[in-house]
């Protein structure tokens, strides 16, 4: 797979990572979107939903995308489906001007990263080479507390 | 199943000495709580409030709201495989604070969202301004990450509902009310001449603060099951989503599933509700494609004629639902899709991210950019220092008078893809 | 509080000056009340009435609509209205397309509220709903009592200027544009009895109806290609260098006709793509790439096709509506029916 | 009139009768990955099978594939 970013903690995290290629551009949400865009229309498949997450595309900066490794012969009607619906959903959400904080940015990033993540990490061919929380410990989960606390 | 629903009606919530149901006040120790929710090192400091209906208050940013409620018999405990041990729920007897809500508040992310008036227009859109909230304010220490962090305050709030629901244990419920199910061989025989009718509900599972837990697993290492409708009576499944007020489900809303107690209401009568399934919304695309197979098989195996498909959040799961819709609608059966629409501000674009013709029976919570503007409250309960940069609201969308404008997107409960508001569009 | 002012349009049958036969009677104006304005004016009560009646036959307004049109408002500007009623027409589709089109001047002349009524499948409804309230009637003045009670309800909705609702609580064709509403019935409610609905046959309103599209059955086929006259359109966005109309790179306003007199081929010197739905680079080197110019020229000369139009039409299929493509096309067709252009080859990217 | 266009679902759903599928998105009716010559030859087919589908009598929606 190969996962497109405009997302720098993306970029960072999956430095290592064995099951695919990172490309990072610094280009706003929407050249991501056009970006996978131009690369369906060769015959690239979608691997990812380009509208994952709640946080609407007028809200967040960020945004990573994986898209297959190699074009396939034929288009897929699918993937152009998806792509071409999701930039006309982010077209007409309004433009807020919103006053963006360092922590807010990196609330973003964490936030894509790990949706990007949730969808890597199922995958059959995932290969870490990372540790997906070097700096945090990993998302707990509930199953292991005890039914006192 | 069987499951008996005995409901305590409660009509205020008083802090005190002791807590206790007494008539209908739910008297609550705050300094009990507080302790409890201490427990987890993660928390730095809670403020407990009281937010009644027609108050001048604003909660947000919210992030849960929960019923208690207790399991007085059967089989396991509220809130399975996270605040009591694995068992299997939903038959025997549970005892509900009816009217009382635990509202979890606290800034997780930077751009949180969840607002909930308790007077005036912003009431109209919220659900929960018509139940007496004990308002969880939750701080976590420093270095929290915020993972960490979303989990300390989903336990906070399950932990307090659990408490409270305990007060009900040995109240006489005011009414009772009877949920059964049968087996399929059982349910066919008795309603011979019914409609087959199931529910799919979709549940958001996208990754950190898009969770949902079933049984304690998170929602997005399922493959779609079949459940018994009452097991979500007893919190079979809890929220963990943080995004998307208007129409995301918090726990309260599994809780008391609609969409459940709409086709029990008929149950027997019109149809024979034969079973739930519930299935996922991932990132990963092949994911889509299993789920949505597997739901479709389930719905088929189950001889099912009718089904009625609830969708949870934006954009994502508009291709989940029209791709569960489709090959269910393949597959012979009926369908009814439920979902909430993104059509802009001004309601002139397109609705939804996909679209497929077998969704021909839809209903609507109504377009979530739809701006309103919410007057100013006398107390705001958590800090609406956030309210400008949440979901739907903008910069400078604060007036002179103090009433600010928001896309209903910000409310929560606004556009319930559940079902669980009346707000609609056409 | 004095009445509020408002003039009513109706045709030449509602004023009973007669039938298809009177058709061609010119727009006059008359004080008061006439015909289903008597009505109005008895729903309006206290509030409001009906203080002139423009009438114009059928057949003159369709055929002169520019005239007509400048003479009504002139005639309706005089009477100084707070609102403006047009109609209802219920099936009739030329009054019903006069009614559209006067009140949409109205409103966007005069500057007052405007709206008018007529059945849903009335060729006006179409043309006209997007940008004026037409209220939904009968197909025929059998309506009228149901009709008058619900435009005299709008009007007196928009005279008061309360916010108007969403169609299905004012009554009006849907305007493709999405408002709120409050339901009695929660959503999951009204999702168990849409089902219920579904599964004994019955019919039922979906409250979001997906896309459609028309449908038009298959012209015959060509007899004879080598004799034909075939024209080229794309929705490409295929267009002179510089993009002379300035046709925009996603939801098209508009198309481009672009003269191929003397042009063998698309060059990346004279031809570009304006389509902002797709990397650009390839119809940018090379044109024919997306409207195969330099193929049909090298078939014209051979004698494979009789010949090719002189002009192609090109937009830009991006974003672009359908209610707008329709217009496009149909607009230029006009053109290639008159030119006895047999065939068109449509390229999109 | 005839449809000649890379994505035939969608010539499907808005309703064409006569369809013929092209290359690509961005390049229907070439393929930069070719020659010159062999791009034009590419077109060319393309064209002729457009101009069969126009003289061909259809029932209903039809892709004419080769």
């Amino acid at each position: 797979m190969r996962v497109l970013t405009n997302n720098p903690l993306t970029k960072q995290k999956l430095a290592n990572w064995q099951g695919g290629t990172v490309a990072y551009h610094d280009v706003p949400l929407i050249g991501i979107l056009t970006s996978a865009r131009d690369q369906i229309h060769l015959g690239y498949r979608l691997c990812t939903h380009p509208l994952s997450g709640s946080v609407k595309p007028n809200e967040t900066p960020y945004k990573s995308i994986a898209l297959s490794d190699a074009p396939e012969k034929a288009l897929c009607t699918d993937s152009l489906m998806l792509i071409e619906h999701s930039i006309a959903v982010c077209q007409h959400l309004a433009a807020n001007p919103r006053p963006v904080t360092d922590g807010m940015l990196k609330d973003f990033q964490l936030v894509d990263y790990t949706l990007i993540l949730s969808a890597l990490e199922g995958t059959s061919d995932w290969h870490p080479g990372i540790d997906p929380f070097s700096d945090a410990s990993h998302p707990a989960d509930t199953t292991h507390l005890s039914p006192s606390c | 199943m069987r499951l008996e629903l005995g409901y305590v009606p409660i009509s205020d919530i008083q802090l005190g000495e002791k807590s206790l149901v007494d008539g209908t006040t739910l008297f609550v120790n705050a300094e009990e709580v507080k302790a409890l929710i201490l427990k987890d090192e993660r928390i730095a400091s809670v403020q407990v409030d009281v937010a009644r209906p027609g108050e001048s208050v604003r909660i947000t940013p919210v992030k849960d709201v929960i019923e208690p409620r207790v399991k007085v018999e059967g089989p396991g405990g509220i809130f399975p495989g996270v605040m009591a041990p694995v068992d299997t729920v939903g038959s025997g007897r549970t005892h509900v604070l009816k009217g009382a809500a635990v509202v979890t508040t606290g800034k997780i992310v930077g751009f949180q969202e969840g607002i909930l008036d308790m007077s005036g227009v912003g009431a109209e859109y919220t659900p929960f301004s018509k139940t007496c909230n004990l308002v969880l304010v939750i701080d976590p220490k420093e270095d929290v990450k915020p993972h960490e962090h979303e989990h300390a305050v989903r336990e906070a709030g399950l932990k307090t509902a659990v408490y409270l629901g305990e007060l009900a244990r040995h109240v006489t419920p005011e009414t009772v009310e009877v949920f059964e199910t049968m087996s399929l061989l059982e349910g066919q025989q008795k309603y011979p001449d019914l409609p087959r009718v199931g529910y799919v509900q979709m549940l958001q599972s996208q990754g950190l603060l898009h969770d949902t837990y079933v049984y304690g697993v998170d929602a997005k290492r399922i493959l779609p099951t079949i459940m018994s409708p009452t097991e979500v009576m007893d919190g079979a499944i809890i929220s963990g989503n943080c995004v998307s007020a208007c129409d995301k489900n918090p726990t309260y809303v599994h809780q008391n599933n609609p969409i459940v107690h709409d086709l029990f209401a008929r149950h027997g009568k019109d149809l024979n509700f034969a079973a739930m399934i519930i299935t996922n919304e991932n990132v990963y695309l092949a994911d889509k494609i299993r789920s949505s197979d597997w739901t479709a098989k389930l719905c088929e195996f189950l001889s099912l004629d009718g089904v009625i498909i609830s969708e949870e959040g934006f954009g994502n799961p508009d291709t989940d639902l029209m791709m569960n819709c489709r090959k269910i609608t393949d597959k012979g059966i009926k369908t009814v899709v439920i979902t909430d629409e993104y059509a802009g501000q001004d309601g002139a674009s397109q609705s939804l991210a996909d679209a497929h013709v077998s969704a021909d029976a839809l209903v609507t919570g109504g377009n979530a950019n739809q701006v309103v503007t919410l007057p100013p409250m006398d107390r705001v309960i958590g800090t609406d220092a956030y309210v400008g940069i949440i979901a739907g609201g903008w910069d400078q969308n604060k007036h002179a008078d103090g009433s600010i404008d928001v896309e209903l997107q910000a409310i929560t409960g606004a556009t319930s893809e559940v079902g669980f508001a009346h707000l609609s569009a056409r | 509080m004095s009445k509020k002012r408002v003039v009513h349009y109706i045709n030449q049958f509602f004023a009973q000056i007669g039938g298809e036969e009177m058709a061609h009677v010119q727009p006059e104006y008359r004080e008061g009340p006439v015909g289903p304005g008597l009505a109005f004016n008895a729903s309006f009560g206290e509030h409001a009435e009906i203080v002139g009646t423009v009438i114009c036959g059928d057949s003159y307004f369709n055929e002169n609509m520019e005239e007509a049109k400048a003479e009504l408002i002139e005639m309706i500007d005089a009477a100084k209205p707070d609102l403006f009623i047009a109609g209802p027409a219920f099936n009739a589709g030329r009054y019903g397309v006069a009614c559209g089109a006067i009140a949409e001047a109205v409103q966007q002349q005069l500057n007052i509220p405007v709206l008018t009524g007529m059945y849903e499948e009335n060729p006006g409804a179409d043309m006209y709903k997007t940008n004026v309230y037409i209220i939904s009637t009968r197909n025929s003045a059998v309506g009228m009592r149901d009709a008058v009670k619900k435009m005299s309800a709008l009007a007196l909705k928009m005279l008061r200027d309360d916010t108007i609702g969403s169609s299905i609580e004012e009554g009006y064709i849907p305007q493709g544009i999405r408002v709120n509403l409050f339901e009695k019935e929660r959503g999951s409610k009204r999702a168990v009895d849409m089902l219920l609905k579904k599964l004994k046959g019955e019919p039922f309103t979906t409250e979001y109806p997906m896309p459609d599209f028309d449908r038009v059955d298959p012209r015959p086929a060509v007899k004879d290609i080598s004799k034909a006259k075939i024209a080229l359109v794309t929705s490409g966005g295929i267009v002179p260098l510089g993009n002379p109309d300035h046709i925009e790179s996603s939801s098209a306003t508009k198309y481009g006709k672009y003269d191929l007199l003397g042009v063998d081929d698309l060059t990346q010197a004279t031809y570009a793509t304006a389509h902002g739905g797709y990397d650009p680079s390839y119809a940018n080197a090379d044109a024919d790439r997306v409207l195969a110019l330099d193929t049909l020229r090298e078939f014209e000369a051979a004698g494979k096709i009789g010949s090719l139009y002189r002009y192609f039409f090109s937009t830009v299929g991006n974003g672009t509506s359908v209610k707008s493509a329709k217009a496009f096309a149909e607009d230029f067709s006009k053109e290639l029916i008159k030119e006895n252009v047999q065939a068109v080859i449509l390229t999109s990217t | 009139m005839v449809h000649m266009c890379t994505i035939v679902p969608i010539s499907m759903t808005v309703g064409a009768n006569r369809i013929v599928p092209t290359v690509a998105i961005p390049f229907p009716l070439g393929n930069p990955e070719l020659s010159g010559e062999e791009e034009k030859t590419l077109r060319r087919g393309l064209v002729e099978r457009a101009l069969r589908a126009l003289a061909t009598e259809v029932d209903g929606q039809t892709v004419f594939e080769n």
